[in-house]
């Protein structure tokens, strides 16, 4: 019985739910690890804001061309039917609801949906890039998340406290120990890990676990 | 995943009464006859789909393509920026019956709002028509001092467009200004559909020379050799007997 | 001395003032002809709004790709250096400022610099093309035009009568008798016909003229 | 015409102080090393130019492009939606010390600013950044039920880009995934300079796979292997050792 999942197998979980041909962008970080677990017989296709729909993999150390890159600045390679474009037309296809799945990482998303992940307060120099853009649009805006921060504290809330990245905008929250839809206002629990109680979770969680059905067993691999 | 669509008429066979559809071209460039043509055959075996709202700049040429479709009785509305050309008379006998309704919009600001509907854009702000009859009821607002008209983005539930060489992810080149809305059409509808004159796999197309990627298009079919408009009226071709490969 | 100038004349007469390297679009019709006179040593830089930047003349008969086709949908043929574009990208250079000249023909036009020129009221099927983009953001608006419709009437005027394509937009009209800049809500005479009085050029015309300065005479090769 | 000009250093002789100057690229990708290092050049030996306003997706990486422009103290503004890197400690510590301003803008917004500078579009709306710190004071406008924020255009005096190959009317290709803001940027400066790894003859390009056409660029000046910002910072050269081709 774990205690919770890893960061990559929250990606597989996540992974699980792409279907074969979706048009997907993955945010910078642990959202990146989702595109590793793509089911047998599904091939997802990625898009990256700064202009390449249909990338691979890292290239091998080395053979790096430092023009091809993703939005995290990363290498990457090139798979068989790929196109660049300005990003214009890659915000086009952003905002103009093109993207199947957007995936993004999360600081607090709230159980109306709300997300915040690109400020922690007025410290330090702000960030936002594509985030904001990449809320809107997309056919589904998940998030993977830690269930808590570091010190405990519920990520899953009521209300963001943090600057906001987007209203409304998240449908389905993969944590590190369940998943979590949102729907008319409220977190809807689909999956937790088996060994963890719904009082158990209830009570890492900042707002109320709301089920319709049965919840099913969270589980994933090793990895 | 395979975006490829066995024949046009398989490929329009979604397009429902009442439903809007894109037509790419501009007079004769880019006009997707077959497609059209396989509409066409459609309508005339079940009747369907009728009601339709077009947007494409012209009104047709003609008896082929846009205006065949017109001619045919299934288009309800009209949304073009130039709806003459060298032999407009189905548009014209139909508009000045009163039997088909005409929005008219200027090119730049048809092209923009495509553009616009396509990017996720609901609204913006263009100098054009500003101070005439095709700004009128439109918000007017001053930016930097100068007047400006708001225009609303344009959707559609169907967009049909001719290309030149496609993948099966729906990858696009185009030939020549034949390209014109093509692009921007594929953008805006919720379902593209694409001829091309060559079909090709993921890879055939240099990701730099792609004008249109694949994430626009819903359905590509191979139509090799494609009549070309202009060529047909210049032979004085009538739809029925300028049969489609359907 | 002449009555006036040909169509063909008026076309030669614009064509002067284009500098060597413009990017310039001629409306259909008369202002196409502008293309055949290009002063020895200029080369202007044509655009079609349909998606093409430096193309040239029309092919033999026979060797048309109606595919490359013009605004007027007559076949044309490419320069070295030629750019295809789609649509928004074509009308970007035109409410972008970034055409040098723009060159329209017109019903009438006002000494305010507003043009009519795209339907002759409500009969028939209206058409408007691009006329209405290419009155803004071109640097310079032209219009070739007869001085007086074929009735007499004056198509220079205090008011536009006639449905307006835009408003205040015209820096500067070629006719068959004048040359006439727009300047400051005045029809200012730059050019008259050599054989042609003030007085008669004045009474063909609309609204007053103004002078600021000689009138040269407007002179031009036969064509 | 000819818009070639000899040399970096020549490209960027017209940016005066207080001037907004565009910069290509996206992270490294698309950085025009060259041009960058050409104005820090100038600005070495003149005082000139000072108090830029520069538009750029970041805010430079490590010690080269950018960030050394930054570094040298000629950036007033900075218009970016990412002003973090792998080394942002140049401007990171000129802005908690709050000597250079920042305009945070989404990155798509700040796409779509862009090209509507460019296409004669004052503003338009769209959902990025409703309900948001970044949507204070902007108007919120209802279409179809839902909330956008209108968003002004973006111009500049300049833009900074580097593109692949060029010919010297301007028509441009890119490499990669450095076309990013470039196309765009070209068209929104008044007076566009770009570097291209290969100068071409008019007619070597062809006008299908012509990405930014030559209306949008005003000079073209050949640098022959330009060096990458990314290989740079990873090899941890700076500025004035790195020098540039001028």
């Amino acid at each position: 019985m774990r205690l919770k999942l890893s960061s990559t197998q929250i990606a597989w979980r996540a992974a699980q739910d792409i279907a074969d041909g979706a048009y997907v962008n993955l945010g910078i970080g642990i959202p990146e690890l989702v595109a590793r677990f793509q089911p047998p017989g599904r091939q997802a296709i990625f898009h990256t804001e700064n202009g390449i729909l249909n990338f691979g993999e890292a290239p091998a150390a080395g053979a790096e061309d430092w023009d091809l890159i993703n939005a995290g600045k990363k290498a990457v390679t090139l798979r068989p039917g790929a196109a660049f474009f300005h990003h214009a037309d890659s915000f086009a296809m952003v905002r103009g609801g093109h993207l199947d799945v957007a995936i993004l990482g999360a600081y607090q998303v709230a159980e109306n949906g709300d997300l915040a992940n690109w400020s922690t307060g007025p410290k330090g120099v702000p960030a936002v890039g594509g985030a904001m853009d990449l809320v809107h649009g997309a056919k589904r805006v998940a998030v993977i998340t830690e269930h808590v921060t570091r010190e405990g504290a519920p990520k899953l809330v009521e209300r963001c406290t943090l600057p906001l990245t987007g209203v409304e905008c998240v449908t389905r929250v993969y944590t590190s120990l369940a998943v979590i839809d949102i729907e008319g206002g409220h977190f809807m629990l689909r999956e937790k890990l088996a060994g963890l109680s719904f009082d158990d979770l209830q009570a890492q969680t900042g707002a109320r676990l709301h089920l319709a059905g049965p919840v099913a067993d969270l589980t994933v691999p090793e990895l | 995943m395979d975006k490829t669509i066995g024949s046009p008429a398989r490929a329009v066979a979604g397009i429902g009464d009442g439903a809007s559809v894109m037509i790419g071209g501009f007079g004769g460039a880019g006009s997707p006859i077959e497609l059209i043509h396989a509409l066409i055959d459609r309508y005339l075996a079940t009747g369907h789909p009728t009601g339709l709202t077009v947007i494409n700049n012209n009104a047709g040429n003609g008896h082929v393509g846009l205006a065949a479709l017109i001619e045919a009785g299934m288009v309800r509305k009209l949304i073009c920026s130039f709806p003459r050309s060298a032999d407009p008379v189905v548009f014209t006998e139909l508009y000045l019956a009163g039997k088909i309704e005409l929005e008219l919009v200027a090119q730049g600001t048809l092209a923009e709002r495509i553009r616009a509907g396509g990017a996720g854009i609901p609204a913006f702000y263009t100098p054009t028509a500003y101070g005439t009859e095709l700004a009128k009821g439109k918000q007017i607002a001053e930016f930097d001092g100068r007047p400006y008209v708001q225009e609303r983005w344009l959707k559609a539930d169907f967009a049909l467009v001719k290309a030149h060489r496609g993948d099966t992810l729906g990858n696009l080149t185009y030939h020549a200004a034949a390209r014109n809305f093509g692009p921007l059409m594929c953008m805006a509808a919720a379902t593209t559909i694409v001829q091309v004159s060559e079909l090709v796999a993921p890879g055939a197309i240099d990701p730099e020379a792609v004008i249109t990627p694949g994430i626009f298009v819903q359905g590509v079919v191979e139509v090799p050799e494609p009549a070309q408009e202009e060529v047909l009226n210049r032979s004085q071709a009538r739809y029925p007997e300028m049969t489609s490969c359907a």
